[in-house]
């Protein structure tokens, strides 16, 4: 900005964003440039609580805290359970994008309001609810009885909290994807003679697998962070049900702060990590 | 009779019904929004009418008339769709793209492969089998689009104006492959462009408004249009006969010297036809000599003022109309009326021939 | 060292017991080799709720009576349940006692953040026993869903003072002080133990509560700041400052 | 499916959605049927737990649930902070999502899976965060004490935490209607010599509309859920910062849950209604 | 000189260069992918090159050269880009659309609604003035986008392809409203039709590979095209002079006769220009009589064969190139070879006659 030589009668405006060179050539973004002072607050927002949480961590503890028993516990199954939990989100929720993405019927504004619920029920509701359905005196209890399954209190129960709250994630942004795509190519597919099933392997989820990967991930990390769900319907024991985030709730509340901080940001580094791999892939995958 | 169809799509105002043989090819004309995409789109399946009923070659596509819900999903109908974008599978080879069709039809892979190497010789792009969609030009993708549709062995090919998206320069290519593959196969294209439903179709219809406005042989249509939107398109004339060194010969005193893109094409004695337009017409009341190759006596039949200039209708005594446009100061000058005996002569570099 | 195959006893237990049990826990694995011992801490009302819709227990130790009438209501203990221990309130206050608080009265002080517990939920129910006892009308700043909660936001400097139990005062170490009051022992805490019928392990769980009603169990419950079942009153009245 | 009169040689196949006839031409939907099959399950694992505590719920005891002071109280409070963190969100996530769907810079992804960040942490941390950051001894404290702010157990301690969780809700959607609407026609308003600030309030704002009310309704509806991080952060007092997922909580843990399954329906269908009337008004508007 | 710029995007393989005058229209050529597109985002500030510098009237619009960073946003330029949609803005009435320009350029709501009435007049669509942008064909959105962009009164027009969207049957309408309002105006004219060149522009610039190819006058341009690409496309005859009554009168003996669409804009005595293809021109060795109203008498200079034809590039001796396309055939039995003197005659059809 120092070497500007005016050569010709008019001032010319300098964009804010100017010191940096990119290789390809910028596009035109046209924003105004006050706004990026509300945004700017907008991610000290977000961003500042998680920079003072690693402020406040003592992290001469952290070895320690992170390599205890019950973090390793912890942290091994919140990373099984959310793994199960992703499984179900995609061979239920795939589905679910599916229809809600590319049929049209009667009700379905109050169908997919429906499947988004998890994503605003207090989870404890949510817990509350299933406890309700697959409980021991829950709705489902006769059948499952039948089948001798009891699954309130095991790692099940959590995996079934973990994919509840999880499930509107993939569905909303896989049915966003869906739509992006469009069906065009389905449509050719089917023409050419594919049958619907061979569209659906051989067309529709090779194209729509980036954002298939990124809704996964991102229920995934849902899953991870569940916790008033699998506190109520799944309980909280040590190697069976008591995942990262009850940890986390019960070292902050039975007095270890520090260790409560420090498995929250590898909760949080996690959560980065994946999401900003899938991204970059994804990305890359639709070049 | 191989294909029928009637159907009709309320919320579109589409109403409209077609009947085509075995091995017809049929143009389908009309305004944006006349509904040329939606007739394709009822035909492959990927629309369904509110009512209707539609049969190829025996066999039932749907009927939704009276009550009934007969209904044949697209992937059994075999019926292939070519769009103006070519939509190859973006995750596929060009190869795998062509295999598709013969693939999901239970080919094994190396038989599929084979009939792939096949039409992308046949359409001559053999020598991108191997590379991305991405890495295609647009006139090379469409060429890609077609072998994979034909790959597919249809009965029934649509082609929704496969050359719209096409560089000027590379139409001609890819309707010299349209004019060779779609050789004795059905085939319903939509074009914008007269020149298209000439060469490629024996039959014309013009949708107007959702509704079948004019339908017939591709002579018949263009040199009787009932329509105005027709009329405007139209008024192309066409003289059919036998190919003969360079010139269609429609019977001893009525021969017409053209010119062709691919001579390769065009076999001595085989049936031929030159298409040629009215204002490429000349008029003379003497025979002269002149670069103008052909001169054909005719007797004026009618004058019909369109704006600043008169479409001159004439006999040919061969059985053809033929149509010329000259000023009204050329009506005056050279007095011309109905009934007056005149030549029509036309440049060869002005006139079309390809083969019938 | 045992040629048993390896057994789990899985304990529900109060949260306030979360210290304690852990450690009465190591004494039972060591005195039964080859079992390990699994903890379930939460609030009572939610192991209630759980053991009532179905969770797999051995041992249920509430931190009331309302709770453990639940489960046995319920007809799924073994027996009838005992008193283990007993726990009075006491003032939390951060490090260094910022506010000065000194009594009881002190926390009607205006501008005092104080925490207390909802009266819905035990140590509420004893805060307002206390309330009516001394007729100090408190005006919490917020009333919370479980003692630890309140705990937390006394430790973390975010309240005041809070009321706690004594034991949950000891067990949070040096992060805060307790003051105790005289008038706690207005509202004695009774927790009582017990098994479970559909136990998995039937005799590890009595065996785990008779460690716990045992001297060994009342040892350690008793250096936590417990109350003993018979001398509850007496062990109020010898609270002291930690 | 019963008057199907063959008469012609080959079999057809009959749709599984074919007994309902709508006015519209039926597009083509292309989906192999089985796939209705996970689907169904996907929606009934959803809804049937919503529908259990439905069933559940002593109907006789829902006017007096809902109709207590103390429900009143929180319904109150609920209704008023979420509106205030919606309010929050569009100020301060409409310049995000305008930033991060317009800008191309380098960390984008990172800054965008920060800003994403709430959506998958527990609440529970998120509440820690917030107090390490606003709270009494937190990073901002001394700032905050300058001006003599104490959020600490103030009603906007609760639009805080539900702003925080919320407000990736509200980025994430509304950058997705951003990229869907393009710039296309913020580049003409520009050429035609609309400043930006001209462009974002007389183009770009009326265009995406219909999505960014529908993206405050989803973050409006995710702060009438929040539960952990207002617990954490903000206390619970009645009439103050005792929302609906903290009186419900407090009901069910105090031994009246018919109280809690009350209030929760309660919720679930103040969310369904808002989403249900938000996603029908945003559908009509893009037509 | 009132433009001037230079830029390279190297992502893209753009390098180009283009200086234009005040009130100068030029007509952009090129292949798909070729960067006419480009090169109008780059003027219009959309795209910010790697390096370049632009100036309009004076004003620099961007100096990136030799690491300045001087760049002047899209709304301080004064440009404004009709693109192949409309893009009217769905949310405003047809008015407002229009009123949009003056009204961000600070005019208050009254100005605003009567210059955009003046532009709506003009354009011919005031009557849709209180419609919503989705009431409108493609042909009517089209206009009320040319006169937005018009009401902004841009020192500069960009139109990238502004008919390539429409209707066979709109697009004349369009490109007769373009003919008028583009008068005395600086525009740049992206297009694939020659036609539009030629009617439009008085310059042309032809883009291949993102590097200017050719450039210079239209005439010039088109009887002399260097690349290949410009030959295919050009070739058309041209011959400027004044009008008078349905003839463009370039001396006492050469007048050309023709046939324009709308004869308002015609003015007696005004300049015109007559334009007409080569394979429109018949050749005789001697002066006939015949309804081929123009005969015009040349030199052969230059026999070119393009594939089946000859192309005869003549001189009339009042400096025109007037190319013919004929066959070989012709060129054989008329015995045409470089010197011979001979009647190049066109009908009036095939000629197009408009104002310069
Ligand atoms: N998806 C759709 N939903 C509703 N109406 C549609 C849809 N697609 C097309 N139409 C309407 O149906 C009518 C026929 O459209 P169709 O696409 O068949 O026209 P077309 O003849 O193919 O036009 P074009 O030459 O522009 O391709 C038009 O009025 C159009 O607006
Ligand atoms: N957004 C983009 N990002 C990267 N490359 C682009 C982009 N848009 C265009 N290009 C590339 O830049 C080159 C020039 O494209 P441009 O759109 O300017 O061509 P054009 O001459 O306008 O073509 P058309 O006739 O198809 O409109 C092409 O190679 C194209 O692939
Ligand atoms: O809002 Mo929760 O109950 O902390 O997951
Ligand atoms: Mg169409
Ligand atoms: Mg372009």
């Amino acid at each position: 900005m120092t070497s500007v030589q005016p050569r010709v009668a008019e001032p010319v405006v300098e964009s804010a964003l100017d010191a940096r060179r990119s290789h390809s050539p910028r596009p035109f973004s046209g924003l105004p440039r006050w706004l990026y002072v509300p945004a700017f607050f907008g991610a000290v927002f977000i961003v500042l609580p998680i920079v003072a949480m690693a402020i406040r961590m003592d992290w001469s503890r952290i070895g320690e805290v992170i390599t205890s028993t019950s973090s390793l516990d912890a942290l091994v199954l919140s990373l099984k359970t959310s793994c199960a939990a992703m499984i179900v989100c995609v061979v239920l929720g795939v589905p679910m994008a599916m229809v809600l993405a590319r049929e049209h019927f009667w009700g379905q504004e109050v169908i997919r309001s429906l499947v988004l619920l998890p994503l605003v029920l207090p989870p404890v509701v949510g817990g509350i609810a299933l406890l309700y359905t697959f409980g021991r005196h829950g709705l489902l209890a006769p059948v499952m009885n039948l089948f001798g399954l009891n699954i309130a209190f095991s790692t099940a129960a959590v995996v079934l909290s973990q994919s509840f709250v999880a499930m509107p994630f993939l569905v909303v942004s896989l049915e966003g994807t869906l739509r992006t795509v469009g069906q065009r190519y389905e449509v050719v597919a089917a023409t050419l003679g594919a049958r619907p099933s061979t569209v659906l392997r051989t067309v529709t989820l090779p194209l729509v697998m980036p954002g298939l990967a990124s809704a996964a991930v991102l229920s995934f990390a849902r899953a991870l962070g569940e916790f008033g769900a699998t506190l109520t319907f799944a309980g909280s024991l040590q190697g069976v049900t008591r995942t990262m985030p009850l940890e986390i709730n019960l070292q902050n509340t039975s007095g270890d702060p520090d260790a409560a901080i420090g498995l929250s940001l590898v909760l949080v580094a996690l959560a980065v990590i994946v999401t900003v791999v899938t991204a970059t892939i994804s990305e890359r995958g639709q070049r | 009779m191989s294909l029928s169809v009637h159907a009709v799509v309320a919320q579109r105002h589409f109403e409209a019904a077609l009947d085509m043989d075995e091995g017809e090819r049929v143009a389908v004309l009309g305004h944006n929004g006349a509904g040329k995409s939606t007739l394709l789109s009822i035909l492959a399946g990927t629309l369904r009418p509110d009512s209707g009923r539609a049969v190829l070659n025996d066999e039932l596509l749907f009927d939704l008339d009276a009550g009934r819900r007969r209904w044949r999903p697209p992937h059994e109908r075999g019926i292939a769709l070519l769009a103006q974008d070519a939509l190859l599978f973006p995750h596929l080879s060009v190869r795998d793209n062509v295999a598709f069709g013969p693939r999901v039809g239970g080919a094994s892979s190396r038989q599929a492969a084979q009939r792939a190497q096949r039409w992308l010789d046949e359409v001559g792009v053999a020598e991108f089998a191997d590379r991305r969609p991405h890495e295609l030009s647009g006139g090379q993708a469409q060429r890609v689009a077609l072998a994979r549709a034909l790959a597919a062995e249809p009965k029934l090919l649509l082609l929704d104006e496969p050359m719209a998206a096409l560089d000027v320069s590379v139409a001609p290519i890819l309707r010299r492959v349209l004019r060779r593959v779609l050789e004795n196969r059905s085939a319903i294209i939509v074009t914008h462009d007269l020149l298209d439903a000439v060469l490629l179709a024996q039959r014309i219809i013009v949708l107007q408004d959702g509704r079948v406005a004019e339908s017939g042989p591709t002579e018949q249509v263009l040199q009787h249009p009932k329509t105005r939107f027709t009329a405007r398109i139209a008024g192309l004339n066409l003289v059919r006969g036998s190919y003969r060194s360079g010139c269609v010969v429609h019977s001893a005193d009525l021969w017409i010297e053209g010119n062709h893109q691919a001579a390769a094409e065009l076999v001595e004695s085989a049936p031929a036809a030159a298409v040629f337009s009215p204002s490429a017409v000349t008029i003379a009341v003497e025979d002269v000599h002149s670069s103008a190759r052909n001169r054909i006596a005719v007797t004026i039949a009618e004058l019909e003022p369109t704006g600043q200039m008169v479409r001159v209708r004439a006999d040919d005594h061969h059985g053809h109309h033929l149509s010329a446009d000259v000023t009204m100061r050329s009506v005056a000058e050279l007095d011309l009326y109905p009934g007056r005996t005149v030549i029509y002569s036309v440049k060869a570099a002005s006139v079309s021939i390809y083969p019938v | 060292a045992s040629s048993a195959p390896p057994r789990t006893l899985t304990v529900f237990a109060a949260a306030s017991m979360t210290s304690t049990f852990k450690e009465l826990g190591k004494t039972f694995e060591q005195q039964n080799p080859g079992v390990s011992v699994t903890f379930n801490f939460a609030g009572s009302q939610a192991l209630a709720q759980q053991i009532t819709n179905g969770a797999q227990a051995d041992v249920f130790a509430s931190a009331n009576q309302t709770n453990m009438k639940t489960v046995t209501d319920a007809n799924l203990a073994s027996g009838p349940a005992k008193v283990y221990a007993t726990n009075v309130l006491e003032i939390v206050v951060p490090k260094g006692n910022p506010a000065g608080i000194a009594s009881f009265q002190d926390l009607a002080k205006p501008d005092l953040k104080l925490v207390i517990c909802a009266a819905s939920v035990p140590c509420g129910a004893a805060t307002q026993n206390v309330e009516k006892a001394t007729g100090v009308t408190l005006k919490p700043v917020s009333e919370e869903q479980a003692v630890t909660d309140v705990l937390t936001k006394v430790r973390s400097g975010q309240a005041d003072a809070g009321l706690v139990y004594k034991t949950d005062v000891i067990s949070a170490g040096d992060q805060v002080q307790g003051v105790p009051f005289p008038e706690s022992s207005k509202a004695v805490n009774t927790n009582y133990i017990v098994a479970l019928k559909d136990a998995p392990q039937g005799e590890l769980a009595g065996e785990f509560v008779d460690l716990v009603l045992g001297d060994a169990g009342q040892q350690v419950l008793k250096k936590a700041g417990f109350g003993q079942p018979a001398t509850a009153s007496a062990a109020a009245s010898a609270s002291k400052s930690s």
